[in-house]
């Protein structure tokens, strides 16, 4: 009797998940499926196949593919660690990136999710899908794999050499973590401001300094596929512009 | 007929409608999931398969046993199960890192036009 | 015990270029060697016994799995073998990865088990396993297009073995057995039930997918036209083969004849039309794939056992030149960086000698052109069939060929201008190697003739004519096309898309079941 | 929406009800044939689950190429994911220590519970299968609750797929070795022993607890993969 109670929920569950429009209620609909399968097995006489399905049907593939899936209700962003931008303090996440992008989330009713990573697979990550946002001092000075969005804060880059530091000068836009130990292999660095800064508190040591004179500013880079994302955050911003309010939250964290 | 081969012959035409009728690729392979999870129902529940009792016992089996081989059938069909919804996402994840869309109809537009492309330049030649 | 030691081995293999990537290409190569060598073996004592069975673990063959080696699966493996050892001389400057080795042996294994697999659970776990491997070889380069379209593949063979099993559920509700055997045993013994009907159009429809019927096969000719150049050849040269086979061995239990000639026309008809007005090569050969395999089919809706065996020397004959024809038209692309008719012709010079041979070849022989082997193959089943719509069909198919095949003739013109400035391209010793062998391979098969059909009688007059009658066909085709090259005729390519294909595949079924009388 | 998608919808609504139809009203007319009490009969290899003899015995040559479907999955998705890696540090800014404690809890039980359903697969209901997935899910878990990073410093992809490989080979030649003994290849060649009792039924624990390992540790390697391309489509 359980047993066709339980057989006859299975195609109302499917008609349901295959035929709205979220896909984790799909994926989760398929799981819970297969979970109610299981179950009949067992009380039919096929433990065997219980346990199979049960183990592969329902919970192997059903996570692979809620992994899969992008969070809808989340906003993903992905960056290299970098203070007073977006890094991490006793836990809690701050600088004019987290507030920026904390408030931006909690305007269009989405979580924030935020994931470091060293630049190169940062971007990577980006293009692949594996984020939404990819932020921590980026200057839209080569395409990132992404839609850039206006500049928040103006920004400019220094020259920074280490003592007998030659070769051609290399543009970073990595972590702090790796920042001294980059600058004595490579010699000399194009460094952005907050980049720079952070060089500073480090120690700069014999390092020289000298400003070059190209004008930037700070972006995020938007998914490619996001244009709608990558306009929103845009008026976003410029609301905040014209309020002020960026100049106001750039010396709060960067003095 | 039992109410399982009935919940398995509708789980399957529910699922290959979704098949025919949705564009994005997750839907689609979740339907593809649910279409072999329907065969493994159907397999086991065939009228002279089902039984009360497992098919497990030391000595003698019990007549009220249910039939071993369709079980030993759709173990193998669920592991081979698993093998295509896991490599049809590696693809699809692979195409949406090219692409930026699971959207089934536009995926074979972009790759047309491509393609078309490749083929204008061989008729000028 | 040979039959089930030959997929053993490769599967063996396949492990062991797991566990030694660098040295992955050479166990790859001592496998092909030992199952070369099985393969002759089990060969010659199917020669002598007419059939070997075997089932495996002693098991009474009601529930274990009875392998059978009779003449069509003798004939499949050493077109496979033989296909196999030129993918990888072929390959073996690449270098591939070992993932590539281990892939190709798994695939090589599974498809030299389905030859003789007498089981249905077991064919179904083969073709799976078939479709998963051709699956990731088909989009091994990682190419946009190489992905969509093997994923496709996946969807619509997934679906299809969807259908395969659920027909397999209704065999053993009914019989008791998924031994094919046994199968046949009961379905004598018990008149002919319904449920037989509903079986056979099930697993009909399931295997069709993946045997280059057209509309239930639209992802073969992207997936074909699209994978990595050996992969091509091995997959239309005899990995569709193998389904056709298994379409064989139902027809010999199920009463599916009719279907099976209607779907076979209709792939015949519509794979020469789309081949016809396709002007990429490789795709082209994809196309005609399909045509060949309705070719077989009509040959094999004839119904008798020798009208069986004539469709299998066809495929044979054709696995030896569609891999030719592959190989070739993948060097002369790899060289001119397309495929496209138009881009080769411009750049004949520069093509590698090899290439071209092995075009000029592959096209007598796809054309039927005496003594090569579509000749032989075509007299094979001319020589079995004797219903007139059949043959009426099997001419209209060839002439098909003849005119899609015409495209190729202005890359083997005598050369006007021998231009120096153009350096011609090269083969390495490997590709001279596999397409010599192939070569070999289309001149000689009519060697082989007495051993499909004994009894066959062929006299000289009759040969003659037949001969004078493919010229004609030839010309024929060369004139068809030589009309229809000024009113080109874009076809509609909308129906390749896998919405309009699960949909084809529920309508087959449908369309089979009640053909085959099963709505009586 | 155009009018050919009404149509495609329409038609497809009419395929599957038709087929449907089709298969309600034939499944399960006519008697059954065969009979179930030969099944019992045959299947006394001496393991008391016959599910398990069939599995690893009487079928044994089916499971050995379903065993290979799911390494060439494994093997696919290695190969097509292990391109770059992923994130390193994980910043999830929803964590919760009840769900940690939970995972460490939960993982050493799921770990013994699928080698207890390997090593008394011919007994009762499991199998190298459902084992080597049931522990496997335990390391997903604590995939979910700990972070991936946890589980990466210990993931050595290499020795794993190294792992994988070997046992398939040693699987394939206990599976030849009859033929050593010109027995038909595949058959059982140790005794039977004394059914229900964990010695029995010759090779078919060995068998099991051979593919309990390699589901594991091809398992790990998806979950591995996955998560490390979270979140991509």
């Amino acid at each position: 009797m359980s047993r066709t109670i339980l057989l006859a929920a299975v195609p109302v569950i499917a008609g349901y998940a295959l035929f709205q429009r979220r896909r984790w209620v799909a994926v989760l609909g398929m799981g819970l499926i297969s979970f109610l399968l299981a179950v009949v097995y067992a009380l039919q006489g096929a433990p065997d196949v219980a346990v199979a399905e049960a183990a592969i049907g329902a919970a192997l593939v059903t996570f692979i593919y809620v992994l899969a899936i992008r969070r809808t209700g989340r906003l993903t962003v992905v960056a290299p660690e970098l203070s007073g931008l977006l890094f991490r303090q006793q836990g809690e996440l701050t600088g004019v990136e987290s507030e920026l992008l904390g408030r931006f989330a909690r305007e269009i009713g989405l979580d924030l999710t935020v994931r470091f990573a060293p630049y190169d697979e940062a971007a990577d990550t980006l293009r692949r899908g594996g984020a939404d946002i990819l932020a921590g001092g980026m200057v839209a000075d080569v395409p990132h794999g992404g839609l850039p969005t206006e500049p928040y804060l103006p920004t400019r880059f220094y020259l920074v050499a280490a003592e007998g530091g030659a070769g051609e000068p290399m543009r970073y836009r990595d972590e702090e973590r790796t920042l001294r130990a980059t600058l004595s292999s490579r010699g000399r660095l194009e460094l952005d401001l907050v980049r720079l800064l952070a060089l500073t508190r480090i120690g700069l040591g014999s390092a020289q300094v000298a400003p070059m004179d190209e004008e930037a500013g700070y972006v995020f880079i938007v998914h490619a596929g996001r244009p709608d994302l990558q306009d929103r955050l845009n008026r976003f911003l410029d609301r905040l512009r014209e309020a002020d309010e960026l100049r106001a939250m750039a010396e709060r964290h960067l003095g | 007929m039992t109410a399982g081969v009935v919940t398995a012959v509708l789980l399957f035409a529910i699922a290959a409608l979704a098949l025919i009728v949705r564009r994005d690729l997750v839907f689609k392979l979740v339907a593809l999931g649910l279409v072999n999870g329907s065969t493994v129902l159907l397999l086991v529940s065939l009228p002279r398969g089902i039984g009360s009792r497992p098919p497990i016992a030391a000595g003698a089996i019990p007549p009220t046993a249910a039939d071993p081989f369709p079980q030993a059938y759709v173990l193998a069909a669920i592991v081979i199960n698993f093998a295509v919804l896991a490599l049809a996402l590696v693809f699809v994840m692979m195409l949406v890192e090219r692409y930026h869309t699971t959207d089934a109809r536009r995926l074979e537009a972009l790759i047309r036009e491509e393609r078309e492309a490749a083929d204008a330049e061989g008729e000028d030649a | 015990m040979i039959a089930a030691l030959i997929p053993l081995l490769h599967l063996l293999t396949s492990a062991l270029c797991g566990v030694s990537g660098r040295m992955a290409r050479w166990v790859a190569a001592a496998s092909w060697a030992g199952s070369a060598g099985l393969i002759g073996l089990l060969a010659t004592k199917v020669v002598a016994a007419g059939e070997v069975r075997y089932t495996l673990g002693g098991w009474p063959n009601r529930w274990g799995i009875e392998l059978v080696a009779d003449e069509p699966a003798i004939a499949l493996l050493a077109l496979l073998g033989l296909l196999h050892g030129c993918v990888y001389a072929f390959e073996w400057a690449g270098r591939r990865e070992a993932s590539f080795y281990v892939l190709l042996q798994v695939l090589v294994g599974a498809a030299a088990a389905l030859t003789v697999s007498h089981d249905l659970f077991n064919i179904y776990v083969l073709l799976e396993l078939m479709t998963l491997t051709s699956y990731l070889l088909v989009g091994f380069e990682r190419r946009p297009a190489q992905l969509w379209a093997s994923l496709k593949y996946l969807l619509l063979a997934s679906f299809g073995m969807g259908l395969f099993l659920v027909g397999g559920a209704v065999v053993y509700e009914h019989a008791g057995t998924m031994n094919l055997g046994e199968l046949a045993a009961v379905i004598r013994a018990a008149g002919d039930p319904p449920w037989v009907r509903l079986a056979g159009a099930l697993l009909l429809t399931g295997v069709g997918v993946k045997s280059g019927i057209f509309v239930l096969s639209l992802w073969l000719p992207t997936a074909h036209a699209s994978a990595p150049l050996a992969i091509s050849a091995l997959l239309s040269g005899v990995v569709v083969k193998m389904s056709v086979l298994e379409i064989l061995r139902l027809a010999a239990i199920f009463p599916l004849a009719p279907a099976i000639w209607v779907l076979g026309a209709i792939t015949g008809v519509l794979g020469a039309v789309y081949a016809l007005f396709e002007r990429d090569i490789k795709r082209m050969l994809a196309y005609h794939t399909l045509s060949q395999i309705g070719y077989a089919l009509l040959a094999l809706a004839g119904g008798s056992p020798a009208a069986a065996i004539a469709a299998v020397a066809y495929l044979v004959a054709h696995g030896l030149f569609k891999a030719l024809l592959f190989l070739g038209t993948g060097l002369a692309a790899r060289h001119v960086g397309s495929a496209h008719i138009g881009r080769l012709v411009a750049a004949r010079d520069a093509l590698p000698r090899t290439a071209v041979l092995a075009l000029f070849v592959g096209t007598l022989g796809i054309i039927g052109w005496p003594p090569l082997d579509g000749f032989w193959a075509k007299e094979l089943i001319g020589a079995c069939c004797d219903s007139m719509a059949t043959r009426v069909m099997l001419t209209v198919l060839a002439l098909g060929t003849a005119a899609s095949f015409a495209k190729l003739l202005p890359l083997f013109g005598v050369h006007r201008r021998e231009s120096d400035e153009c350096e011609r391209g090269t083969a390495n010793r490997g590709e001279m190697v596999a397409i010599g062998v192939l070569i070999a391979g289309v001149l000689f098969f009519g060697w082989s003739t007495p051993w499909w059909i004994s009894g066959l009688r062929l006299s000289a007059a009759k040969l003659m004519l037949d001969a004078g009658r493919a010229v004609l066909i030839a010309g024929a085709g060369w004139l068809t096309y030589a009309l229809l090259k000024k009113r080109w005729v874009a076809l509609p390519r909308a129906i390749f898309s896998t919405e309009e294909g699960v949909l084809a595949v529920l309508l087959v079924f449908l369309g089979v079941w009640l053909a085959i009388g099963g709505g009586a | 929406m155009r009018p050919i998608d009404r149509l495609r919808i329409a038609a497809g609504a009419l395929a599957s009800a038709g087929f449907a139809a089709v298969l309600l009203l034939s499944i399960g007319r006519g008697e059954a044939g065969g009979e179930t009490a030969e099944v019992i009969r045959l299947t006394a290899t001496g393991a008391a689950n016959r599910v398990a003899s069939i599995v690893l015995d009487i079928r044994l040559y089916d499971t050995l190429f379903e065993l290979f479907a799911f390494s060439v999955a494994v093997l696919g998705v290695r190969r097509f994911l292990r391109r770059t890696a992923g994130p390193a540090v994980e910043e999830s800014l929803v964590e919760s220590h009840v769900v940690r404690r939970a995972a460490y809890v939960l993982l050493p039980p799921m770990l013994v519970l699928g080698a207890y359903l390997a090593c008394f697969g011919h007994l009762s209901p499991g199998g190298g299968f459902g084992g080597g997935a049931v522990a496997a899910t335990g390391v997903l878990l604590v995939s979910v609750a700990l972070g991936a990073d946890l589980l990466a410093q210990r993931f050595r992809d290499e020795r794993l797929e190294r792992l994988e490989a070997v046992v398939l080979v040693v699987l394939l030649i206990i599976a030849l070795i009859p033929a050593a003994w010109s027995r038909p290849l595949l058959a059982n060649l140790l005794p039977p022993g004394q059914p229900g009792s964990l010695l029995s039924a010759g090779t078919i624990p060995i068998y099991s607890v051979l593919i309990a390992l390699k589901v594991f540790a091809g398992a790990w390697a998806v979950v591995h993969f996955f998560v490390r391309h979270r979140g991509e489509v």
